[in-house]
């Protein structure tokens, strides 16, 4: 292209002496690094929305069916969720104090925050199987065998439709979240990072961090409505 | 209606066409005038004009904003129908439309209509979503399960044309289809005589009352375990949660169907639910002889000659 | 290519926060305020939220066009959920005195009694 | 020039090379051979339709197999041919070229999307030779969870997971986009495709988790029996379709939007000077991408919303028409003094022009509220978006396939046949949907599989359209395949254009570029220096 083009360094000694996690496209860590995030960042936006088509629904049954809400919501029980929250929040620090530790060189914390992560985690999936298996037995699984006193049986059933799916999707989340961090756990234990290179690390946390974002809002979604007795 | 439809479409259609002949025709002699052989040879470099892009830019929008507003008053008055209409009731079902005229005559894929006269069709599926689609009245709405629905319409001419559905529901789709057949107002008359020896439709609704018990809990007056409903329809009522709600063809079917979900205030819930025991057409000749008990205007069955007799036919075409 | 680091306190300061937000939401549930429970339990939660994606997201730290992304994502999470309830909600209203509401559809608004329907079936008799 | 250069196509072999590649160029060529095999398979239900449609009666398929196949047929050209057609195909090939990058950002990745597209399509297929599916590609709540007896979950699925594919496609490009311009390639010097690809990859981050998760509800709904749209338990049907369309009108621009791209690089090429007004166009694409989120509800003027909602969504789409008029105007502008040189690609271009003015303009019909209720659902929509997605997004994308065919393959094709084959497609394309304008309008429904006999006229002269419209689509075929053994050897720029992805050899090495590009001037600066290389 003429003079428009020049060259600039000499590609082949770039490659002379990177960093072995450099990969050959990119020209730097840093921009490597940059461009991981920022594709995690889009990834979740993705997720904002895909929930977003449940809080959607949610919402509309929610002002339609208020007191169905009330009364169907209050099967749930509010201590394990409660419970389940702090738990999540815990995990979260969790994950937050191993990206710290892999961004500051401390390869053995950050293997034993991650372990901290999926425990936390399985606590909450474990209590999140007690509270199925209650609902299984209360008949409140959406479908011919569903049963719900009074006359909101309708919306209730649509409530429970939501809660499964929300809940049960959040849980798949983590259950992806746990398979990941155990990778990212061992290749911690691998020393394969470094403050230089720690961006699975990184990318990771932000994806747990949205698994727990989700839940602080489901929470009072689905557990909270009308604990009052407004709608009584 | 149909002419103000037509009015506006090829009024679109004018504007639109200008355009685009003036852009091909714009393309065609660029294309023509400009062009060269010779590969290297270079355009003049114009990089663009803020004038001509504010011009291209907010004219199409002044244009289409009066698309917009005269678009805007033709929907509205398709959505609104006018005060003096013959009613009729609809239930989509696959693959047939089946007719309820309020004197009793009831019909599948065929509905008797007479000219001049604004007609009102209140409608609503059984099964999955259709669409009510008179082409010649160039008016259409979705059926859906658990709602009603309205079109209306003004004939203008005598003849047949078509009813389709419009909305995609399945294997015979495209076989849901009927005809309006459009009659001198004596023809209709005499069609309207001719087949209601089941009583009309709020007779119907009457016996199906009586049948199902009702008017053991609902009496004429307010001595029953539910509240009479004489004079009901059209107003609002208060609800036991303290919120009031229009008595109207949707909370009547609401009530019959979920008694629960709108309680009436200082009423027990008592009443059973009728869902799934009732077929639409019941629940309308039910919503219809509720409309019919009023105290007021003589009470009494409506029929489709009734609002002729007071009120001059709709003005068309307005 | 070290990116922002948090001192540890801001992890703990942040997760104590959560914590009491997470106990205020319950507290609150249990308080009849009317109509203002959801907006409450909402606004908990999104200021629950925000502060996971600053500080533990590190998104206070980070370039403007992830900024930008995250306000993009709520913006347009907004859009779906606004757009969709102005036809919800105004579904039941009115379109013209003593008339039919919605677009025929659904709710419809109360007819006047003794409007000109009613007035004029009168005079039939 | 070397007998034998090295190249993206001779440096590997085996089939394993091309099924675990990491070239974002190989990638776009496998991207091309399927979505080519689905245009086949979605343009014979097609031809079967217009087959059917030649007489009232419904006498060549039953009338369960009819609705199987206009539903198969969209199903297949929507999320298989018009969705992945020029961001997947023409994107993933010449994006990175474009920016002067090696590849795309996550390579990995984006043969995950491949190998994710594919087994979605997989899915499909297996769905329609196990039966079919009948629900129309709208997938409508009750019929869909409830009254159809065919293969919705394994469709559902086929476009669940193929939504992944759109998703990590735009993720990767749009990181692309940011991170990996070459030293001195502002925003304001891209290419103006790379803005349409920009626009589309927003769209497709933001709405299709949308469709996911609401194809998802309704397999739930459907499988399992929750009740999410049904309204036996007080649900609303009419939820499901604004979800739906939040996703699939806002799809209309992923399909649409690349062309345009690829329309601006041919158009400013073919008329050898700069784009008339490149901020505008570039900002259009934004502006088209964002307000396109504003008016899904236009699909529903009678699907039971409310007037008012009905009102502010019209008002709505009458903006969004704006940034596409803009473009138009822009695209004439540029013709104007320019030094037209009417090759193939140029031809193609002025084909999408005519039939992108008539489908974008017959949408301003269709948005009229009032107008709208005696049109929707009837045959004036489907000529509509078909000269919208056909018309537009088809013809766009050969143009940029017929502009960036010597760069893919390194060979010239039939210039004559190329410029016969518009001519004919063109032809072919409006005598089979511009009967279908007067259909609608007439009242034909759409999705009727035997009609009134007052609509055969038309209906023959659109099913003759069609099969010239095949006719033409067949010579594009051929002569492509051709150029393959026989074309003439196409040099690094047969165009003379600007562009970095003309500045490597056709077909381009391995890693793209001999040496890292250092951009120092402005997009489609023709005139300033010529630009051939080697």
């Amino acid at each position: 292209m003429g003079d428009a083009i020049a060259v600039r360094g000499g590609h082949g000694d770039a490659h002379a002496h990177h960093h072995p996690d450099l990969q050959h496209h990119f020209d730097t860590l840093e921009q490597q690094h940059e461009a991981a995030t920022l594709g995690m960042w889009l990834f979740l936006i993705t997720e904002v929305l895909f929930f977003g088509g449940l809080f959607l629904a949610y919402m509309l049954y929610r002002v339609w069916y208020p007191v169905a809400w009330a009364e169907a919501s209050r099967e749930l029980d509010i201590v394990l969720g409660a419970f389940n929250t702090a738990v999540l929040i815990g995990s979260s620090l969790t994950m937050a104090l191993a990206v710290r530790a892999a961004q500051t060189g401390k390869q053995r914390a950050t293997v034993v925050w991650i372990l901290l992560t999926m425990a936390l985690g399985f606590v909450f999936l474990v209590v999140k199987y007690f509270e199925y298996k209650e609902k299984f037995e209360h008949h409140h699984v959406p479908g011919p065998n569903f049963v719900f006193a009074g006359p909101e049986a309708g919306p209730a059933q649509i409530y429970f439709s939501l809660y499964f799916l929300m809940t049960g999707l959040h849980a798949t989340h983590m259950i992806i979240g746990f398979f990941i961090m155990a990778v990212i756990a061992w290749m911690a234990h691998k020393k394969r990072f470094t403050p230089e290179w720690y961006t699975p690390v990184e990318i990771t946390g932000l994806y747990w961090h949205f698994v727990d974002i989700v839940w602080i809002f489901l929470f009072p979604l689905l557990y909270l409505v009308d604990r009052a007795g407004h709608f009584a | 209606m149909a002419s103000r439809v037509d009015n506006l479409y090829f009024f679109i259609v004018a504007v639109t066409a200008f355009f685009a002949v003036v852009v091909s025709v714009l393309v065609i002699v660029f294309a023509a005038k400009y062009h060269t052989k010779d590969p290297l040879a270079v355009g003049q470099p114009i990089h663009g004009s803020m004038p001509l892009e504010l011009a291209w830019s907010i004219i199409p929008f002044l244009i289409s904003i009066v698309i917009f507003a005269w678009a805007a008053d033709v929907f509205f008055d398709l959505q609104r129908p006018p005060d003096q209409t013959i009613e009729i009731y609809s239930t989509a079902k696959r693959w047939m439309w089946k007719f309820q005229h309020l004197d009793g005559q009831n019909e599948i894929n065929e509905l008797h209509v007479p000219v001049g006269r604004a007609v009102k069709v209140t409608f609503t599926s059984e099964d999955v979503l259709h669409s009510m689609f008179f082409p010649s009245f160039r008016v259409k709405a979705d059926a859906i399960p658990g709602r009603y629905s309205t079109v209306w319409f003004t004939a203008t001419k005598i003849g047949e044309f078509h009813l389709f559905c419009a909305e995609y529901c399945g294997t015979s789709h495209s076989g849901m289809i009927g005809k309006v057949v459009v009659m001198e107002p004596a023809a209709y008359q005499t069609w309207l005589a001719g087949g209601a020896g089941a009583g009309s439709l709020s007779q119907r609704g009457e016996q199906l009352f009586n049948d199902l018990a009702c008017n053991t809990c609902h009496r004429t007056d307010d001595t029953g375990r539910g509240p009479s409903l004489v004079n009901k329809f059209g107003a609002p009522v208060e609800l036991a949660n303290g919120t009031s709600v229009a008595v109207n063809e949707a909370y009547v079917r609401e009530s019959i169907l979920t008694p629960q979900a709108k309680l009436v205030a200082g009423f027990q819930p008592l009443m059973p639910t009728f869902q799934g025991l009732l077929s639409e057409e019941s629940v309308i000749a039910l919503v219809e002889y509720v409309k019919s008990l009023r105290t007021t205007g003589g009470g009494g069955p409506r029929t489709a000659s009734e609002p002729s007799a007071t009120a001059p036919a709709t003005p068309q075409n307005k | 290519m070290v990116g922002h680091i948090s001192p540890k306190s801001t992890y703990y300061a942040v997760f104590a926060a959560l914590m009491v937000g997470t106990a205020i939401t319950v507290a609150v549930a249990f308080v009849n305020l009317g109509s203002f429970n959801f907006p409450v339990a909402i606004g908990i939660a999104i200021t629950k939220a925000t502060l996971v994606v600053l500080f533990f997201m590190h998104a206070k730290y980070s370039s403007k066009v992830i900024k930008l992304f995250v306000g993009t994502a709520f913006f347009f999470l907004a859009i779906l959920l606004g757009m969709t309830m102005t036809d919800v909600l105004s579904r039941g209203l009115k379109t013209y005195p003593g008339g039919a509401g919605g677009s025929g559809y659904g709710e419809r608004a109360p007819r006047v009694p003794g409007a000109a329907p009613a007035a004029s079936r009168e005079g039939q008799h | 020039m070397a007998s034998t250069p090295l190249t993206y196509l001779n440096h590997e072999h085996s089939v394993a090379s091309w099924l675990l590649t990491k070239d974002h160029k190989r990638i776009g060529v496998m991207y091309l051979l399927v979505v080519t095999l689905a245009f086949f398979v979605g343009g014979l239900f097609a031809t079967l339709i217009r087959l059917e449609l030649a007489t009232p009666a419904g006498d060549l398929l039953s009338n369960d197999d009819y609705n199987k196949m206009f539903t198969m047929h969209g199903v297949v050209m929507v999320f298989f041919v018009l969705i992945p057609a020029v961001p997947a195909i023409l994107g993933n090939f010449v994006l990175p070229l474009m920016l002067g990058a090696k590849d795309v950002a996550f390579p990995k990745i984006n043969l995950l999307s491949w190998y994710v597209f594919v087994i979605g399509f997989l899915f499909t297929v297996y769905a329609m030779v196990t039966g079919g599916v009948d629900t129309g590609w709208t997938f409508y709540t009750p019929y869909s969870s409830r009254a159809s007896n065919s293969n919705v979950m394994m469709t559902g699925i086929g476009v669940f997971i193929t939504g992944f594919s759109s998703i990590l496609t735009g993720l990767n490009f749009m990181v692309t986009i940011h991170r990996m311009r070459a030293p001195g390639l502002t925003w304001f010097r891209l290419p103006l495709f790379v803005w349409a690809v920009y626009a589309t990859s927003l769209v497709q981050i933001l709405g299709t988790p949308v469709i996911a998760i609401t194809v998802l509800a309704l397999a739930i709904e459907r499988g399992l029996h929750f009740g999410i749209f049904d309204a036996a338990l007080g649900g609303d049907p009419v939820l499901f379709q604004h979800m739906f369309w939040f996703y699939s009108h806002p799809a209309v621009y992923i399909m649409i939007l690349p062309p345009m791209g690829a329309i601006s690089e041919v158009i400013a090429c073919f008329s050898r000077k700069s784009i008339f007004g490149y901020s505008f166009v570039a900002f259009s694409s934004l502006a088209i991408a964002i307000f396109g989120f504003l008016v899904w509800a236009h699909h529903m003027f009678v699907s039971g919303i409310s007037v008012y909602s009905a009102l502010v969504f019209s008002f709505l789409t009458y903006a969004v028409a704006i940034p596409s008029a803009v473009k138009t105007f822009n695209w004439t502008a540029t013709m104007y003094k320019g030094a037209i040189w009417l090759k193939a690609p140029m031809i193609w271009a002025i084909s999408f022009l005519a039939l992108f003015l008539v489908g974008g303009l017959t949408g301003l019909i269709t948005a009229a509220l009032g107008v709208d209720v005696h049109i929707h659902d009837t045959y004036f929509v489907v000529a509509h978006f078909h000269f919208i997605m056909v018309g537009g997004a088809v013809m766009g994308f050969f143009a940029g396939l017929h502009f960036w065919w010597p760069k893919i393959t390194g060979r010239m094709y039939s210039e004559i046949w190329a410029k016969v084959a518009a001519i004919v497609v063109l032809a072919g394309f409006i005598l089979t949907f511009g009967p279908q304008f007067i259909l609608g309008y007439l009242g034909m429904p759409r999705r009727y599989h035997v009609y009134p006999d007052e609509f055969q006229v038309l209906n023959v002269l659109s099913s003759a359209g069609a099969s010239i419209l095949a006719v033409g689509y067949l010579i594009v075929g051929i002569y492509l395949i051709a150029s393959l053994f026989k074309g003439e050897d196409a040099g690094a720029n047969p165009w003379h254009a600007t562009g970095l992805e003309w500045t490597t050899q056709s077909p381009p090495l391995p890693h793209n570029f001999e040496v890292q590009p250092i951009v120092t001037r402005e997009a489609y600066e023709y005139g300033t220096q010529e630009v051939t290389v080697g």
